[in-house]
């Protein structure tokens, strides 16, 4: 395939960076819950 | 870790709900289906080579990016005119600007990759391009606003504002950036993107990616929208421990 | 509108009294201005530049006019005493840019003459009333965005540095037009009278635009929280 | 707005709290104060003296609980309450670069004042000729003191809060401002004022002491002097 190292980097960089914002919010989330009980979480 | 908290035992329940859970694994269904056809089920254009299999991951980003900053505005719209739901309203609108800012990036970076296999140059003056990458800076600053005031209340006003006025500014950017190219003599680069032939699995393929990355654009927004209720949430928890705490330490000392 | 003419006249007499703009930031931008034709070390290229080089220099400028412009608000929170004094804050909002923009275009009316010394630029007939018109409204632009963003990082942390980050990128458009505008006026081969006067409406939209979100704005943005 | 207070009582707070970035600077304080009362607010540093002047001027925002000021409701429209008080805060809010003059005549300008209210200002609180044509940053501490006092008067706001008004002040001065306060009071504004015991204002009808946040006296009565 031609050009495969651009199409690749344009790939890579986009997945990763939103995994990489997904793995964020997903620790933060784990961090912060263990402060504020369920009852007061609208949305459990 | 167990000392720090006043939650109930049990408080395994974190951002995730049922639905943000469907919408995940959707989204990272769509998303395999869009990688493999994108590399090896679509075939190359004509006219751009294998440089559109770029486009299959770009338009998307671009997409999510623009609604990114319409859910923004319209939540900071929504945000000062409700005053009762202001905080809620402004969760979203700071959700969302996070997540536009990142998929804003990564447009511009797919697109300069694109532009230097398609244009062979990496940047080109062109009234969308310049728009968007205006509209990339100020939103970044948007961000540094939202993270600036520690009173949700006064982040939600101000945040609100700043969004607003960026709406205002948008219109501006583009109209006097297409003047200022249309004024200029110089050829510009003619754009292939008319040229491009889709068949139907291409096209079907670019649908998919929006749709990918629209339900990913829902799950981060609605999760990280809940980080910051929850980093509310925290600061009221600890009020009413701080109010007990400061009216008994100090009772009975006054004579 | 008194209250509106009160702060400007206060905002003048602190100016008059220092001579903070006269004294450091006029001779700030006639610097980037000298430094801009010494990077550039061509002629001819400083005279296409002129036009673009000193609205960018008055840009630069704008961002300390405009932080000294508030910080001597908060310095001893007369802030507090303006505002609870003020029925109205769109008028010290409107006060605040007039102050900004007699300031400012005093700052251009330096630079333009420091590019026809400097750069060889020369202005004629026509053109004056170009220059003029283009001069009023730009500076009128600068200001009125100037002093919103100026009260949105007001009495933060790091403000020297988010104002331009906030600031700039809504500029741009009065950077082009002001540049293309005074480009015409400056008898640019590249551009014509006709459309120096195009790029005048757009200044003149842009001016009212956020003169209206400013007053708007202005009452929400500065009611501080700690 | 409420109606269930009434017409004649100037502040109204009911188990109010302050939250400031997370701390209770205000742990829910409950009194009332009257049109045309002088009421001195007592409690050692970090009490939340400070706080509860800056809620009544609308600076801060009401956490939880009740707080109506001139008849504005805090919680709905706190902006709406600065027009009606003159805060006098630890801080003089004076333009440094400008003459003590120019900065009453400023105030004076905002208000629709006349240059006969500045100039009668100015003499009540002792500033001479001289020292009304120097630049406020130039001035002793309570010389600017004076400055923002004069600044207050020329106000004429309908409810005055003075953080430590007595700090900084010879005892000539205090004398006066003792006397400004009852003649402000006496035609029809409400005053409170933060204080050290010392400072007491001469004949000051009802005292407030704060501590951690609450109210922990309210005597109608001066210190140090027979109930």
């Amino acid at each position: 395939m031609k050009d495969l190292g651009f199409i690749l980097a344009s790939w890579l960089a986009t997945l990763g960076s939103i995994g990489v914002l997904a793995a964020v919010t997903i620790r933060r989330a784990r961090e912060l819950s263990r402060h504020v009980p369920d009852d007061a979480k609208p949305w459990v | 870790m167990h000392t720090a908290t006043t939650a109930a035992p049990g408080a395994a329940a974190r951002t995730g709900t049922r639905t943000t859970r469907v919408i995940g694994v959707l989204a990272l269904a769509t998303t395999a289906f869009v990688v493999v056809s994108a590399f090896f089920l679509t075939p190359a254009d004509s006219v751009q080579g294998d440089s559109v299999r770029i486009m299959y991951v770009h338009v998307p980003t671009a997409w999510v990016a623009y609604l990114a900053f319409i859910t923004t505005a319209v939540a900071s719209g929504f945000s000062l005119a409700r005053r009762h739901r202001t905080l809620g309203f402004d969760r979203v609108a700071g959700a969302s600007g996070e997540v536009g800012v990142l998929f804003m990036a990564m447009t511009l970076l797919t697109g300069s990759l694109w532009g230097r296999l398609t244009w062979g140059t990496f940047w080109q003056w062109d009234p969308r391009l310049t728009t968007t990458l205006f509209l990339f800076v100020t939103y970044v600053g948007y961000l540094a606003v939202r993270r600036i005031d520690t009173d949700p209340r006064q982040r939600a006003r101000r945040s609100a504002v700043i969004a607003l006025l960026a709406v205002l500014e948008i219109p501006l950017v583009h109209f006097s950036v297409v003047l200022w190219r249309s004024l200029h003599q110089e050829a510009s680069v003619l754009s292939p993107d008319g040229d491009v032939r889709l068949d139907d699995l291409m096209l079907f393929t670019l649908f998919a990616g929006v749709a990918a990355f629209t339900l990913i654009f829902a799950w981060l927004v609605i999760h990280r929208q809940r980080l910051t209720a929850l980093a509310d949430i925290r600061q009221t928890v600890g009020l009413d421990a701080a109010i007990a705490l400061r009216r008994s330490e100090t009772r009975g000392v006054v004579k | 509108m008194n209250v509106a003419l009160s702060v400007a006249r206060k905002d003048l007499q602190i100016e008059w009294r220092t001579r903070m703009v006269l004294a450091r930031v006029v001779p700030f931008a006639l610097l980037v201005m000298v430094l801009f034709a010494v990077a550039l070390d061509s002629e001819p290229l400083v005279l296409r530049a002129a036009a673009g080089l000193v609205w960018l220099a008055t840009l630069f400028s704008t961002m300390l006019v405009v932080q000294r412009a508030f910080d001597i608000e908060t310095a001893d929170a007369a802030i507090d005493t303006l505002l609870a004094c003020a029925v109205h804050p769109a008028r010290v909002f409107f006060g605040k840019a007039l102050a900004l923009f007699v300031q400012l275009f005093a700052l251009v009316v330096v630079l333009v003459t420091a590019a026809m010394v400097l750069y060889g630029v020369t202005v004629s007939g026509s053109r004056v009333v170009l220059l003029v018109t283009v001069v009023i409204s730009a500076t009128s632009g600068l200001a009125l965005v100037g002093t919103l963003y100026g009260a949105v990082v007001a009495n933060m942390n790091g403000r020297d540095s988010l104002l331009p980050l906030l600031a700039l990128p809504v500029l741009a458009p009065l950077l082009i037009g002001a540049s293309r505008a005074t480009e015409a006026a400056f008898g640019s081969q590249t551009i014509d009278m006709a459309n120096g006067w195009a790029w005048v409406g757009l200044l003149g939209v842009y001016g009212i635009v956020f003169g209206a979100a400013g007053s708007a704005a202005f009452s929400p943005l500065t009611e501080s929280d700690s | 707005m409420t109606n269930s207070v009434a017409s004649d009582t100037t502040i109204h707070l009911s188990n109010a709290v302050v939250a400031l970035g997370g701390f209770p600077a205000l742990a829910g304080v409950t009194f009332g104060v009257g049109r045309g009362e002088l009421v001195a607010l007592r409690g050692a540093n970090g009490t939340g003296k400070s706080t509860l002047l800056r809620l009544c001027a609308g600076l801060v925002p009401l956490t939880r609980g009740v707080a109506v000021v001139a008849g504005v409701d805090l919680l709905v429209n706190r902006v709406a309450v600065r027009p009606h008080v003159g805060l006098l805060g630890h801080r003089n809010g004076l333009y440094g670069d400008l003459t003590a003059k120019q900065n009453v005549q400023f105030v004076a300008g905002l208000v629709g004042a006349t240059a006969s209210d500045v100039s009668s200002a100015l003499e009540r609180l002792g500033i001479d000729q001289r020292v009304a044509s120097t630049q406020a940053s130039l001035l002793s501490a309570g010389q600017r003191r004076r400055t923002a006092l004069a600044a207050l008067i020329v106000r004429r706001a309908q409810l005055w809060l003075l953080d430590e008004p007595h700090a900084g002040l010879d005892a000539a001065a205090r004398r006066e401002l003792d006397v400004i306060l009852r003649d402000a009071t006496a035609s029809g504004a409400t005053v409170l004022y933060t204080t050290h015991e010392i400072d007491q204002v001469v004949g000051t009808p009802r005292t407030i002491t704060l501590d951690g946040g609450c109210v922990a006296s309210d005597v109608a009565a001066t210190i140090g002097s027979a109930p």
